[in-house]
């Protein structure tokens, strides 16, 4: 069973080049931290994680950009893995940030991470 | 001369028991109980000038009014150590010694030490924070505590290399730190997994977040006539939120009179969590605190009574220490009310 | 939290949704209830429907406490 | 399968004009080797360094490290599915110029990071301070799409490796090691009163910049697999992993797969080892699940008493990890779990992202978060301005005197998780 999915993201490219093809929320001001909170309310309320909020080995404390895919249906049961993991995220990148903030990169740097988090949510999807 | 200050509560220090856990700070010159034998430990090579002797009800009642006097009453002596119990298994003792201890290290820049048994509640609250010298669970520890936690105040006062809580005697403070060892990391696994294969012990090199039971407690046998107290980690507040509860990680806990309230409604209540939307709670806060059902219950007999008052956090976020404190902080607040038994909801 | 006040003495039924996590945080008498955002409700009902659901969970806890027990147990 | 490694020890490695191995020196013609890796119009230029042991050389950004091997005996050649065909590989006999290996280098991406110093405080968390490495500069054209440049850097690595390799076809090597694993149900029969024992190896898929390849196919859409141990030591499975300089795996770390080498030291003594299970880290939870489920149904399936399972990586395949110690010790079978830890500066901070209780045997190859300052070198190889844009590096962490201060990350396999290095960590 595929799920729809729906992709919260504050990568521009992930935006533009997705969707086209899959439901996107985008907020171009949503923190890496700000994305994974939106997606924990989606699974709060019943929607299941599609993606691993930590993909790539690029830690939450190093890129500004985050795309995580949810199911577009909120089903009645809370998912268990989904909420896990979407917890355990977020207090790993909370402790990561705190220990050391994210830099300020200039913008070819800044386009290389949002290549990089575009391309393992698009290599997710497919 | 190195100069120490000890800290020590009522009953240690020889004022009293239950009877004088009230008692407010003061200071005697010189060591006094236990601190005699501490004073020996060091060989010499330091005093202990001065002793604060604080009752451990008034300390964990009046939290920041005493730790503030106790600073005071220290600063006066400008001690190089201060030192801390041991508290044993003794809860609010060893809350007591360890959040002064963390006052102090934090406020003077001086080495603390404090001593406490495993399970004492003060070990997970402080552990991180300060050095804890693990200890018997009672008194009949005192002559095998007294000169490790010597040595190791003297080795933080000389600013020795601390070496492994194993060989110190401190509790682990769950601090990570790398070493080369002596086999590469594959042969380490291999060695440990034919360890496990033939049943033998090991020792794994990082140990998964502890996942600590306590005993479940006896039943209410007479729930007609028990008094059951509310308690929520889903942030439901008095709207406004009178005492800012943080809507994650949330740093305090809330207390809230219900003598009268026969139903939480969207005018007068609403939610402080920021973990999950907030619509459902805020039009009505009896999806979170059943305070409604529980009146019904009352009024026929069903319970005894609603407790006065609930309790409320918000749990996301919350950092485990915090949560362990606000649950020690208001179990005793309930025991001394006279509860029973306590529903806890969560979001 | 649970756990603290269940070590004090006190006998605790945790009302929570996901009852591995209740689990984890060491509670031992739970009760599991409906959603995270709404977990002694459901507002796709009505006030009184909802109220009796919240009712019959609430007195699912007053039976676990009264319960006893030797180990973590979930009342369905 | 039986494999010989016969490895021949070089100590040194200088230009010349001949390319070949004499009294355990390697003799590079540099023109050759360059001829033989370029071609590949999608690289400007190409350029060859040489750094040896306690040399005052610093490499960096470094892509990958790749060990020169060749075939002398059986089926198949080095990687298979990129430079030789797809023959199946891990039998026969293949020789090693053991001491030396070949580093790419050159800025992939922005943020790059990976460094090697040749000496110093930094040459002590590196293995690749102790080879003899050939360093290969690669410069791309302009606008060189990032997946492009990762790849045509690769097999400039590997190309390098083999052709390398070449030069010790014809020497006597200096040592031989015999590895073997029988077709299973024979290596079951072998030692019958021995544990019998399966490596669960975890490979880093989640896309750009973070893959990895098995015969030439990506590993994100393979699904778990059996193959024999002896496999990867002819370069079966290869890097394309760029990211995280600590705890990737190099393709000379699959190559030299530390928990393949030290579980045959005990194979036929204490444990029957029987084989290999590859199975990959992929972002979608449904994949996870999948490979999960079918990882523990291998290991399972061919009666394997106890695994040691080791992860690539931080975050996502944590959860990876925790899911297969699950579901591999819920089927009763004993597992030991290799990783490393992202326990902040201070070290006090939660480790992984996902936990157990079920992993209760855990060997950690260290706190990647743990500050470091890396001396000045007299001489850097690659673009040392890249220390300032370095993952686990922040701005200013290369200094006016050219040391640099950072996080242990960047140090390229400092914090080995498959247990490559002696780096562990306590709790204090």
């Amino acid at each position: 069973m595929k799920l729809k999915p729906v992709i919260v993201t504050n990568n521009p490219l992930t935006k533009a080049s997705l969707e086209t093809k899959y439901e996107v929320i985008f907020n171009p001001d949503a923190s890496l931290l700000d994305i994974l909170i939106t997606v924990r309310d989606y699974v709060h309320k019943g929607h299941r994680l599609l993606t691993h909020p930590l993909m790539g080995s690029i830690k939450p404390n190093q890129t500004p950009y985050k795309s995580v895919a949810v199911s577009r249906q909120c089903f009645d049961e809370i998912d268990l893995m989904s909420i896990n993991i979407i917890e355990e995220s977020i207090l790993k990148a909370q402790q990561l940030i705190k220990n050391k903030k994210i830099s300020i990169y200039n913008h070819r740097i800044l386009e290389d991470f949002s290549l990089i988090d575009f391309d393992l949510i698009k290599n997710a999807l497919n | 001369m190195i100069k120490v200050v000890h800290y020590l509560n009522q009953f240690f220090g020889q004022i009293g028991g239950e009877d004088k856990a009230h008692i407010e700070p003061f200071v005697k010159e010189g060591f006094v109980g236990p601190g005699m034998a501490l004073n020996a430990a060091f060989k010499g090579q330091a005093q202990i000038v001065a002793t604060i002797i604080c009752g451990d009800s008034y300390y964990a009642e009046n939290e920041e009014k005493a730790k503030n006097t106790i600073l005071e009453m220290i600063k006066k002596y400008e001690p190089d150590l201060f030192i801390a119990g041991p508290a044993f298994n003794a809860g609010r003792y060893g809350s007591a010694c360890g959040s002064i201890c963390k006052h102090v290290k934090e406020n003077l820049s001086i080495p603390v030490l404090t001593g406490m048994y495993i399970e004492n509640p003060g070990v997970d609250l402080y552990k991180r924070d300060i050095y804890i010298i693990s200890t018997k669970d009672s008194a009949v520890g005192m002559r095998d505590a007294i000169p490790k936690m010597a040595s190791l105040a003297l080795k933080l006062i000389n600013e020795e290399e601390i070496e492994s809580p194993e060989k110190e005697g401190y509790i682990e403070r769950g601090i990570r730190i790398n070493y080369f060892a002596s086999e590469r990391g594959s042969k380490r696994a291999v060695d440990m997994l034919i360890k496990k294969i033939k049943g033998e012990e090991f020792d794994t090199e990082f140990k998964m977040p502890d996942f600590d039971r306590v005993a479940p407690n006896p039943p209410i046998v007479d729930i007609e006539n028990a008094k059951i107290a509310l308690v929520t980690s889903g942030g439901i507040v008095p709207k406004g939120n009178p005492d800012k509860i943080e809507s994650s990680s949330a740093s305090k806990f809330g207390k809230y009179d219900i003598e009268g309230v026969y139903d939480l409604t969207n005018e007068t209540y609403e939610t402080a969590h920021g973990g999950y939307d907030p619509v459902y709670a805020n039009k009505d806060a009896d999806r979170v605190l059943p305070v409604d059902v529980l009146r019904e219950l009352e009024k026929e007999g069903k319970i005894g009574s609603l407790h006065r008052y609930y309790y409320s956090t918000v749990g996301n976020g919350t950092a485990v220490a915090n949560a362990k404190k606000f649950g020690q902080k208001i179990a005793e607040e309930l025991i001394k009310d006279g509860v029973q038994a306590v529903i806890l909801t969560s979001t | 939290m649970v756990k603290e006040i269940e070590r004090a003495g006190l006998p605790v039924v945790h009302m929570c949704t996901i009852v591995p996590i209740s689990k984890t945080v060491g509670a031992n008498r739970i009760v599991p209830t409906v959603a995270i955002p709404h977990p002694l409700g459901n507002p796709n009902l009505s006030y009184e429907d909802e109220k009796a659901l919240r009712r019959k969970l609430v007195e699912k806890a007053l039976k676990a406490l009264q319960t006893p027990i030797e180990e973590q147990t979930v009342f369905e | 399968m039986r494999l010989e490694l016969g490895k021949i020890f070089i100590k040194d490695v200088q230009f010349s004009d001949v390319t070949k191995v004499e009294k355990g020196v390697l003799y590079i013609n540099k023109e050759e080797l360059l001829k033989e890796v370029s071609g590949d119009e999608r690289l400007k230029s190409i350029d060859v360094e040489i750094a040896r042991p306690g040399e005052e050389v610093r490499i960096i950004p470094v892509k990958d490290v790749i060990e020169p091997r060749v075939k002398v005996e059986g089926k198949g050649g080095i990687f298979p599915g990129f430079i030789s065909k797809v023959d199946t590989v891990g039998s026969g006999r293949t020789h090693i110029l053991k001491g030396a290996a070949v580093v790419t280098t050159g800025k992939i991406v922005g943020f790059q990071e990976g460094i090697i110093d040749m000496t110093g405080e930094g040459a002590k968390y590196t293995p690749f301070s102790k080879t003899n490495n050939v360093v290969l500069v690669c410069e791309p054209v302009d606008n060189l799409p990032q997946h492009e440049h990762e790849e045509a850097v690769r097999m400039v690595g590997f190309k390098a490796a083999c052709y390398l390799g070449r030069a010790g076809k014809d020497v006597e090597p200096d040592e031989i090691k015999v590895y073997e694993t029988l077709p299973l149900l024979e290596q079951v029969k072998m030692y019958p009163s021995l544990p019998k024992v399966v490596y669960v190896y975890m490979l880093q898929s989640q896309g750009l910049l973070h893959d990895t390849y098995v015969y030439g196919i990506d590993a994100k859409k393979i699904i778990p697999t059996f193959i024999y141990p002896t496999e990867v030591f002819d370069g079966a499975i290869v890097s394309g992993n760029c990211v995280s300089a600590c705890d990737k795996n190099p393709t000379y770390v699959h190559m030299n797969n530390p928990i393949i080498e030290d579980l045959y030291e005990r194979h036929g003594k204490d444990i029957n080892f029987i084989g290999c299970i590859i199975t990959n880290e992929n972002v979608y939870l449904a994949d996870k699940e999948r490979s999960s489920n079918y990882t523990a149904k291998l290991v399972e399936f061919i009666g394997a008493d106890a695994a040691i399972i080791s992860e690539e990586g931080f975050g996502n395949p944590d959860a990876d990890l925790v899911m297969n110690c699950n579901k591999i010790e819920e089927k009763g079978i004993k597992t030991v779990l290799v990783t490393d830890e992202y326990a902040g500066r201070d070290g006090a901070s939660q480790s992984l992202a996902d936990s157990t209780p079920k992993g209760d045997a855990v060997v950690t190859a260290g706190n990647a978060n743990e500050l470091i300052v890396l001396p000045p070198m007299k001489k850097v190889i690659g673009h040392k301005e890249a220390a300032n844009i370095i993952a686990g590096g922040y701005a200013g962490s290369l200094k006016e005197d050219g040391s640099i201060e950072a996080e242990i990350q960047v140090i390229t396999g400092a914090t080995s998780e498959v247990g490559f290095g002696y780096l562990s960590a306590k709790g204090f």
